[in-house]
């Protein structure tokens, strides 16, 4: 059931521009477009149904409330969770880590404790731990990657220890597209008695996400990465961990009695949820899921995953261009640069042939610092693009190449 | 909806005239609950002999919905074995719920659509409108969410 | 200037749907209703400019760094402020009081200094107070409020001492509509040395701020409840102190220079926003304020004066109704209930006759305590109600009276 | 715009045959400084004498934009009075600046408006097309970025 593009693309206002007439957008890792569907939703909340939730009980608030939690409800089938409360909505995968670092992390870790991360990981995924780290005086340690950008599992299995209290890794890795053995990874960590936080802010939007199989502690994504809007995003935790961990922000309809010096927290989910909260935001992320789910995530990983593969191979034919990360294992990102051409410049080439990549460390400049570079130029693909969108990168790319001759 | 469907007399019976309002003497447990959505209270206290919830009384303010909902708990669960004080309570819960669609939209549109009356459950299914406005739920919750909790605690400490 | 509300509320798509005709919306305090150009001004973005800001060089993410940094010039603009990088964008107020308290109080407040709240404060702007104070060790002090419901002015210059770090008050109250004398708090404030957040969730909808006449240091507001959409928010600080202030959140575009165990911040205002930001939200709320700024602040501050005072009246005038609250210095916010009737119930009734006002402690459970009441009924009113439905609310009073006549 | 009005011939030869690249010897300032945007550094070296730069040099890698500015920067403000650095420093900020209007909707949508060359700036003028590139800008500035900060370094401690 292969995904029919064309089709596709007609349901993305951005796509239907006059001006992005042959256009093509490789930065989806960055954010995705939205479909019409999702602005529809949200338009639709904001015209017919918007109100405070949680708050009054006349029945625009009833509703208002009803659609916020039907959304919740959403996420969780989306994911498989067990249970409702076990989804947190908050604005980004960002600020869902962060959640998770002091809520958790930094209330239950101690000195000696140790928490193992890659050093593959977006700084959204390593620059919490160092503060936590930095609090609680537990030790932050770093699984290195090899020269074709694959975790050290030898490493990682050495560093998992009885100290470890949390590993926490990208399910795939925005700069080198490496999907990692995640299965292999949970099983360890758990038998190691630590707990699993995984970065799903690259692969959430490309295949299934089923957190009970999975059977991870903590999963974080972002809305606008799969279809959704911008501002909102969300927390998966075992409901255990959720009701003994602290809340990051405090205020609003988070509270249970409030006195002078001293406030107990709500229920879950709402305990974790400070001021009025994005739901508009939640609404338009529902009916990103139901886009993704009528396609099918199945179709979506084939797709995706098949750009990936053929994008490398046509990149990797191109004499001068050198690809990072593995081969295989290989999710629809791919870095790469041009021999003594800064990326930046390449991609304001390509720009000019309508082919929109990023350019830059990609919040990832310990990849950087290991790979030897100041930044990548990046592609990366979703469900809107096709066989045709990889070949225009190719021959702009050989054109680069003809234009930068005289600058090297 | 009308109004009268959810403000039916027997609701108005037991506001007014509270069943079982009070503190039971001599109680084995007691709870005191807040509605996080309004700030009202109850305290419930509960008495058992053996497996059979022997005598029960409420104390709080609050709307007329919260209110009834405990009197009318009372009268139905006082005397009840603990096993089947269970399954009234998830008779009552189920009343109380809306039944949700496959589809998020169909949900939030869609007026909730009325279960057939539980017979078991006698007057209390003078709460199934409640079921129409979510956060007066809470409401007629109260007073059965602070019974769960004596239950869970007596099984605690048995 | 009156403004002429008939033709405003042909500007906001809710007013316009089939089953709001007749239908009177008294709850702006928790969430204002949309103007069509702030939908548009969203839509636009993500049909046009989508994509990650200030990340990647092609000329679509230009567009939207620009975008989102025109609205934070914008948001300078309607306050007043020095410079555009005093403007944080955040999620909320709530999200804003939570940045200066973690990320300020919690940096330098010790054990002995204090923090000056009021008895009258939004959970929003108390409960992070409790929490900075439990982690410092500095010490919580309250203004309490009179009969009438003011500050008490006299105990505010008592507790106001060399070891008042910072005082920290909404400028009006949600629960009482009550209009603080700040100016005269702040000027005091400053002469003993301590810094002032101001709380403006509910002012700065209805009235001009100007931060540099203010002389505020810090002040926080929600884009949602000025006819923004929800998901966005503002903290804005004086430039010395964010600079010296901690983020709150980390990761993805707020790092300077990242190592393995540590990491430095990037310049202001980028430093204290996390991951990918709100960009249709900061673009959403700047058509909202121009919105506003095309009415007039000025205009918009008298005409809803003019209902709240009119509110005040008419219910005052019905007997077994009790009005809370100074008869002046009152915004367009009116609490009051009807003796031994719940304002659950009385809510309920009413949006049965299509007012919908709000029930319950309004995020103020202090208030309730000092007021001896479970929760009040709460009507507010903004640009786009009349005088129609100021007498609406009281007719619906009359009728409510009434009904629950047996009930007693 | 075409991309050779951003890649003029004056910024290939300035990145090709870099000006001043290096360190000086004996300088009184050096400062280091990285782009957030993408990672690039850049290492300054200063000399001053009284109040003249009598020596500059730049150290570092980067895109054509990063280096050729750097180039050209060196190159004119090498030999000058701190007071006539400063100025030109304000004269290609501004140069670099899009225009504001008073309406953000026509910030965004309208083209960089090109401001009339700047005589006094010479080959500076080359970079000129950058402020299309809101994002490249940062590559543009980052070694005056590193010159301002040696400036105020100086001021600071004389
Ligand atoms: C005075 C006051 N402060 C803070 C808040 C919190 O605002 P938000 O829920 O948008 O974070 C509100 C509104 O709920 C408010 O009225
Ligand atoms: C792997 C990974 N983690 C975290 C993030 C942060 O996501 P966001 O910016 O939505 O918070 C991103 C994307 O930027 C990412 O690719």
């Amino acid at each position: 059931m292969a995904l029919e593009v064309d089709k596709i693309r007609r349901d993305f206002p951005l796509f239907q521009q006059a001006d992005k007439e042959g256009w093509v957008y490789l930065d989806s890792a960055a954010t995705s477009q939205k479909p019409r569907s999702v602005l529809a939703a949200m338009n639709q909340f904001y015209e017919q149904e918007n109100a405070n939730a949680h708050r009054s009980s006349y029945a625009l608030a009833e509703r208002a409330t009803l659609r916020y939690e039907a959304a919740r409800e959403r996420v969780r089938r989306f994911i498989n969770a067990a249970a409702t409360e076990e989804i947190i909505f908050t604005r980004n995968t960002t600020e869902s880590i962060n959640l998770a670092a002091f809520g958790w992390a930094g209330k239950f870790l101690r000195p000696g404790d140790e928490i193992l991360i890659s050093e593959m990981e977006h700084h959204s995924n390593l620059v919490p731990w160092q503060r936590v780290c930095q609090s609680t005086g537990a030790q932050l340690k770093f699984v290195e990657f090899d020269e074709q950008g694959r975790l050290v599992m030898k490493q990682f299995h050495q560093l998992l220890g009885p100290r470890t209290r949390l590993v926490a890794v990208a399910h795939m890795s925005n700069s080198l597209g490496t999907i990692h053995p995640m299965e292999a990874m949970i099983a360890a960590a758990h038998r190691a008695g630590s707990l699993v936080l995984i970065d799903a802010a690259q692969s959430a939007p490309h295949a299934r996400l089923d957190v009970q199989a999975l059977d991870a502690d903590f999963i974080a994504f972002s809305a606008h990465k799969m279809l959704g809007p911008l501002g909102i995003g969300v927390l998966y935790g075992r409901r255990s961990l959720l009701e003994e961990m602290d809340p990051l922000l405090f205020g609003g309809n988070m509270i249970g009695r409030v006195e002078h010096l001293k406030t107990t927290w709500n229920d879950l989910p709402w305990k974790l949820e400070a001021g009025t909260q994005n739901l508009a935001g939640a609404v338009g992320l529902a009916a990103a899921l139901d886009y993704l789910d009528e396609l099918g995530m199945e179709a979506i990983e084939a797709h995706d995953r098949m750009l990936g593969q053929m994008a490398i191979q046509q990149l990797c034919a191109i004499p001068g261009i050198r690809v990072y990360g593995p081969p295989d294992a290989h999710g629809p990102v791919v870095s790469f640069n041009l021999e003594n051409i800064h990326p930046h410049d390449l991609a304001t080439f390509l720009d000019q042939e309508r082919v929109a990549v990023r350019s830059g460390h990609h919040c990832c400049q310990l990849v950087m610092k290991r790979l030897r570079v100041a930044a990548t130029a990046r592609a990366s693909f979703y469900l809107y693009n096709d066989e045709e969108d990889v070949r225009r990168l190719a021959a702009a790319l050989y054109q680069a190449k003809d234009y930068f001759k005289k600058w090297l | 909806m009308a109004l009268d469907e959810l403000y039916q007399e027997i609701l108005l019976d037991h506001y007014k005239h509270p069943r079982n309002k009070g503190r039971v003497e001599n109680a084995d447990l007691s709870v005191e609950l807040k509605n996080p959505f309004c700030g009202d209270e109850i305290l419930l206290t509960v008495r058992f002999e053996q497996d059979k919830i022997s005598d029960m009384a409420f104390e709080g303010q609050g709307c007329v919905i919260s209110q009834a909902s405990a009197s009318l708990m009372t009268e139905k669960i006082k005397g009840l074995g603990i096993d089947d004080a269970k399954q009234v309570i998830e008779r009552f819960q189920r009343m109380l719920k809306r039944e949700e669609d496959e589809h998020s939209d169909a949900v939030c549109s869609a007026a909730c659509r009325h279960h057939a009356s539980d017979e078991e459950l006698d007057e209390l299914n003078a709460l199934q409108g409640v079921c129409e406005y979510p956060s007066r739920v809470k409401c007629a919750m109260l007073a059965w969410r602070s019974l769960m909790q004596a239950l869970e605690q007596r099984k605690q400490t048995p």
